[in-house]
Order: C-alpha cells, then structure tokens, then sequence
C-alpha cells in the first residue's frame, strides 16, 4: 500500500521529458518533488504562472507569488507570468501535456467529481472544471476508498460532476488503473503488497483484470 | 487625462448600493486591499461582487461578508472562509459558482466588447444547466456570456497618472481582465509615477481602460497559506 | 471651400478634452497637427499603440514604430503598447471616444463604403470595417464630390459596403454636416465663402437646411 | 525544453505544399523576414498565407507572391503591391479579405481554445455573406471561427532557448497572437538568451506556445512609408 508520497512517486514516473504539466492541490502538488533529475518539465500554475519552483526559504516568502493552492513559491529560470485569462487559454487549447488532480469519485466512462457534497460542502470547483473539459491526459491521484470506507472508483458518479469522460488514468495507494475508452477500470499495477481481491474489493465500479497483474516499482 | 484621485474613500465614494462589483485577485493576492477597506467603510449594501474567491474570515472581501453588505458572490472557489459557508449554508448569502477559466475569459469579454465566449467547461455538470450548447468539430462547448460590472476594482503594482498599469508576479492573475471590463475603472498602486516612467512594452494594462487611480499606502499583503522549504 | 488642412482643423474642434481618438488614412491623420494646445488627448493607432507621437527627426526613424498607415512615428510619454487583439477589443468595447475616417461614399442613413471598387480597386478594409461597427462616435472627412464629379453623400450607397447605420457627422470641403437618426444631412456650417446652392447641388442625397446655416469658423 | 534550432531552413523544414501559414507582421513592421527567405529558397508551394498584409514587391510575401508560392491570402489590407493585385484581377491568387480585428481576434481564439467569437465587424456588408448573425443585447455580431494553421511563423526581439519571447513596440502587432495559434510555432528572434534572462513579468508570448526558435542575423527591417517631421 502506497502513502501519499508514494502516490505522487508512482505518478512522477507518468511524465515525460519537455512536458508542460498542471499539478492540482494536495497529493498531485507532491509529484513536483519526484520528477527525475535531468528531465525537463515545467509545472504551470492556473493563477498564472509556467516554471513553478521549489517552496521559498524561510523569510524569502513573497506575498505575490504563489500556486494555485495559495502557497508561497518561488519561481525557476524561464518562467513566465500571465493573466488568469491567458492561463486557461493555454489549458483550453490543450498546450498543457498532463494534467494531474485529485477527485472525490471517479466513474468507469471516466466522468469524475471533485468540488462539492450537496448540504455539506461547497468549496467550489476552481480550475478543475476548465483542466478536465480540455486536458487530453488526465491523471486522478486519490485514494482508492473514503473516509466513510466507500469506494471512490464506481459505476456511476453519485455527486456532482466535475466533467465527463475525461479521466484517463488513476493512481491510487492500492493500484494504477486505466480508464477505457468503452468504460471500465483496467487494472495495470498493485501496490507493493496489495493483491488483486483487495484492489477488487476497494473497486466498486467495473474492474478489469486481463492478465498477471505485476506489483508497481515505485 | 489626468486620472488620479487622493485615496481609496474618494475612488469609490460614487459606488452605491446593489451595484455590480468586479474585484482582482487571486486568494488574498493581488487584493485590491484599500478599495475594500474603503467599501467596509462606507459600508455600501446588497452588492453582487465577482471576484474569483472570497476572501478569508479577517481578509479580503471577507470582511464585506461580515458586515454583510453582500448580496450575492460569483467566484469560481470560496473555501478557507467559514462566516461565508455560514451564510451560503443559511440561504442569507447568494452564490454562483462558476469554472476559473470561464470567469477569466467572461471578464476579458467584457473587455474586448466581445457578448458571448464558447468554452468546454461545464459540459455535463450543473454549470451547464440552462445554458446554450454548442458543438464544433465534434465537441460540445457552452456559450457563456461577457459580465457586465458597474466597477471594475483592481490592484496593481505600478501605474502612471494616465492609468497604465504594471502588475508584479502572480498578482497580475485576475487584475488586467477586470481593469478592462468595468463601466468605471478604479485602480490602487503601490507607486503611482509620472507618464513616460513606465516602458511602453511593458505595459499590461493601456491607460484608456482606466478611470481612476491612487497610490494605496502600507500594503499589507497578507500571506494565505506560508510554505518555506 | 477647404483645403485639406482645413478639414483638418475644423474636424480638429470636434475633440475634447481627455478622448481617445482614432485617426484613419489620408486627412484624418492631418487633424492630429491642429489638436489644441493644453487639451489631453491620446491618440490611439490600431495596429497597436496609444499615443502616437510627431513623426520623427530625420535619423530617428524606427523600423519598429510605425502608425496604421504604416508610418515611420514617434510615441509621446505615457504610451503603452499592445497586440492586434487587444486593439480591437479596446475599439469593440468602446473605449475609444472619436474614429475619424475617410470614405468612398456615404448615405442619408449612415451607411459609408470605403474598401473596394469592384473589377478595379480591391486594396482590403484594414481595420475600418471593425472601427465603423463599433464606434459611436464616428466622423467622416473626406470631399464632397469625387474625381469623376459625383456628390459622395448619397441617397444609398453603391459601392460595397464598410458599415450600416454608423456615421454621425461628415466634414468636406464645403460643409459641416451631422447624419440623422431618422436619416437625412442636415447641414449645419458653410465652410468659408460656400454658399447652401453650392452645398445642395453637390448633395445628391436628401439635405435639410432648417435654418439659416452659419459660415464655419476654422 | 531546448527549442533552438539554427536557423530558419531547419526551422521550415518540415513546411510543405498546401500547407496553412500564418506569418505575423503589420505592413513591413514585425515581419518574420528569415522565415519567409527561406520558404522562398524551399520553394514550397500551393501556402494559404493567413497574415494582416501581403507585403510589398520586393519584401515580405511579395517575394512568395512573386514565385506564385502562394494560393490563396487571408488578409485585412493588400495595398501597395502591384504583382499582388495582378494575381487578384486575373483569377490566379485566391484571396479573403477580412476585417483587421477580425483576424487578429480569430488568431487569439485559436490560442485560446475558443471555436469561435461574436464580432459587429462586417454586419450589413458582404463580409457577412453565409456567417451566422446573432443579435446580443440589441445588437447583430457574426460568429467568426477561430483559425487553424500548420504553422505560425512570428518575429520577436528577444526570445529564450525554452521559447518565451518579447517583442518591440508596434512590431508586435500579429506576432503574439499567431505565436498562440500554430499547431506548431516558429519564432525568429534578434536576440538569443538564456532562461533567466528575460523577466517573467514582461513576457509577451509564454515559451508553452513555441516550438523552435533561431537567432536571425542582419535584420533589415525595411520601412514602408518613412516619414519624418
């Protein structure tokens, strides 16, 4: 079973080299810290921003810049800022190779939900809503069953949706899974120490296991 | 054209009740921070603002929320604000939730006299309800239309006295748009110069988009979430 | 009867303090000489430029710095650059005060044509189709009669068109008049030593004089 | 993410017959001089050429014009070439005029993601012949779709080797719009730096949008109307 760095390890291996890539808030801004040495990558930031750096040392915090998780960032060499406008333009005509988010649900036609529980939650949906209409590679990273032990992968998405028939690959602390054009989770790899049945049972949506399933090097 | 005013007090004192507000930023960055200090002063009611968030509880359009002189909200993300959860929970507070990417561009529509955009986002979600639906080379866009604002507040680094606008790092973000798509333009710097001070490449925002500008003084530039290595 | 300096001028007067104003080609770009000392005006350029400066000192050309008319210019202090994009939308969301253009011909109605003759002069509408669709404020100088010897204030157009419904007020050689609403020339100044017969018969669409018409003063 | 390559050839290389082409430029202004000498040495041919103007006899598309390289001209003004008006009368060049904002506007939507946008532009006139017309607010606009091309080729002052670019003055007309638009962009710079050099906050065009960048030599920017005081 994967920890959330774990997760965002396993992930870091999805990118390739001279891909821009949108990293979402929480386990998906943790893959910055595992892209290989000597790959060049540059993380846009949908307030603005392409070449996201490292976090600032203490006292070099500047209020001005910051992710789209309202951290405190600092910028890398060939960085670029532009207007919000701009930003979401570049996503909209797909200049944006991977996209990386978290989700609440994921369904097996690929429609995820991510931004409000109805009566309880409203934070609203942010980026997310532009990212999964444009991105041609989206990868979910979640974990695999919430808190209340319900699985996250189903038939059909019970809460508000963020988009439709968008997900292409998710990540989870049990599993890496594909989600086929025709519906349906494809099992690819377990989790150190995770076996099919555990992936199996966590999976409440359709799973498709076609062969030996091999565990992941992370 | 001449454009300066002596402070935030005086850039608004015309805003009125029920009005329609744009405001930059992005979290609390960006914020015009004097303009909202000023609205909480003159305590101006019922307004409906567009602003991409909504401040945090003691910051931002926060302190508007408190003193309840807002009628409805239109943001793409509102967490980190629980008065304001309180009062949409309640039903006393109105809001729209509509995508980032989607408020950016309804605001640069506005701006560039263009009605309506078509954009992906929001196909097959509750964004798309009532909304025209579109298809081009197979794929489905909503038509969303240009906002309209009575004042347009934002905040920006340096400006000259005829407006011209230069934003600093990820500040810019919703500021340039929303500079170009109020009926009155107000504008608060931290340097207000001389014309010809400012490159004329690198101007973000042309003065003719602005109406109104000051210098604001002791920015406080609160940090939202601090993260250091 | 004026010159085109003339026209000029007398267009001149109809700026005020604090517009933004676009010049198109020809005698448009004259008025920018005759501007009032002490009055604020920034003059806008739509390939890109507000405030456009004198032309420059010989020597001092800028390959880079040039007006829609493709001249070598200068740029005063407090310009600002921008692309093709935002010029336009400056000029669609009305933020530009006064165009003032040239024309071929122009109706009783408002409508002007001034991009093409068919079989004979294909040159293109540049940006004027897009200035005349938006502008509220629009100023047609040109000459009353054309080489051929026809009135260019027509009934109807006929030559293609550049816009509908659009021009407010013409200036010429020999008049000063405004496009009504309703639709008609109403004269409103004789430039100096031109009599309202003359006017009227170089007017082939309908003119309406109420009243006595006043010698301009230039 | 190193985008240089050495010179406009190998920039081109990959250019072929009836092809789309934007080229950014105003007038003779911006232009992207090396690109277009050396579609000339390549002798590609059968381009439709999206670009504000065809350049003059001698310089600018003129030279493409010349060759008969080109099919068809998307532009908003053709003035001032006489090869260029002889292809038109005779029937040999086909050409779409379109209005300036038009054109720059459908660059735009095109770098943005946008499928098409609301113009007033060319209501009432021929411009408007088979284009859907959709009254807003009172008002008639046509729905213009954004515009594709196979490659974008612009012209900046300075550029980096990950492809972010400034331009200078009023050279930057078209350039960053069609900078946005190509399915692959070529940018031809006077000045070549390194990352870092160029400040984040007065990039024009985000590296995102360009694919190769060379360092031209001898510009000879030629002035179409030099007029001095």
């Amino acid at each position: 079973m994967l920890d959330k760095e774990g997760i965002a390890k396993r992930i870091a291996k999805e990118i390739k080299d001279g891909y821009y890539v949108n990293l979402g808030i929480g386990i998906p801004t943790l893959v910055a810290n595992y892209i290989p040495e000597g790959m060049d990558v540059v993380l846009q930031s949908e307030n603005g921003l392409l070449g996201i750096g490292p976090f600032p040392v203490a006292g070099e915090e500047d209020p001005d810049t910051i992710n789209a998780g309202k951290q405190t960032i600092t910028m890398l060499p060939g960085s670029a800022i532009f207007d919000s406008a701009m930003s979401f333009g570049m996503i909209r005509a797909k200049k944006v190779n991977l996209t990386i988010l978290g989700a609440m649900e994921v369904a097996e036609n690929g429609d995820i939900a991510s931004w409000k529980i109805p009566g309880k939650m409203v934070k609203g949906m942010g980026g997310a809503m532009d990212l999964v209409a444009s991105a041609e590679n989206i990868i979910v990273a979640m974990q695999h069953i919430n808190k209340a032990g319900e699985s996250k992968l189903l038939a059909k998405c019970t809460l508000p949706l963020t988009g439709i028939n968008c997900v292409k690959k998710i990540v989870t602390e049990l599993a890496v899974l594909d989600v086929l054009p025709e519906g349906g989770f494809k099992l690819l790899e377990r989790a150190p120490g995770v076996s099919v049945e555990q992936i199996r049972n966590a999976t409440a949506g359709k799973l498709i296991v076609d062969s030996d399933i091999p565990e992941m090097v992370v | 054209m001449n454009k300066v005013v002596s402070n935030a007090d005086e850039a608004i004192k015309d805003i009125e009740d029920g009005m329609t507000l744009m405001l930059g930023g992005f979290g609390l960055c960006g914020l015009p921070e004097k303009c909202i200090a000023a609205l909480v002063r003159k305590n101006v009611k019922g307004l409906t603002c567009i602003s991409n968030n909504a401040g945090v509880d003691d910051f931002g359009i926060g302190l508007m929320l408190k003193k309840r002189q807002v009628k409805k909200m239109i943001s793409s993300y509102v967490g980190e604000n629980a008065e304001f959860e309180r009062q949409l929970l309640s039903g006393e507070l109105e809001v729209e939730l509509i995508p980032q990417g989607t408020l950016a561009t309804r605001c640069m529509a506005a701006g560039y006299g263009m009605p309506a955009i078509f954009t992906p986002a929001g196909i097959g979600t509750e964004v798309a309800e009532g909304k025209e639906i579109r298809n081009f080379n197979g794929k489905d866009y909503l038509m969303e239309l240009a906002f309209e604002a009575d004042f347009a507040i934002v905040k920006a680094w340096k400006g000259d006295t005829m407006g011209n606008l230069v934003y600093r790092s990820t500040a810019r973000n919703f500021n340039p748009l929303m500079a170009m798509a109020g009926k009155i333009t107000i504008a608060e710097v931290e340097e207000l110069v001389e014309p010809g001070e400012l490159d004329p490449d690198h101007i973000h925002t042309p003065g003719i988009y602005v109406h109104r500008i000051f210098k604001g003084y002791d920015y406080e530039k609160r940090i939202e979430q601090r993260t250091v290595r």
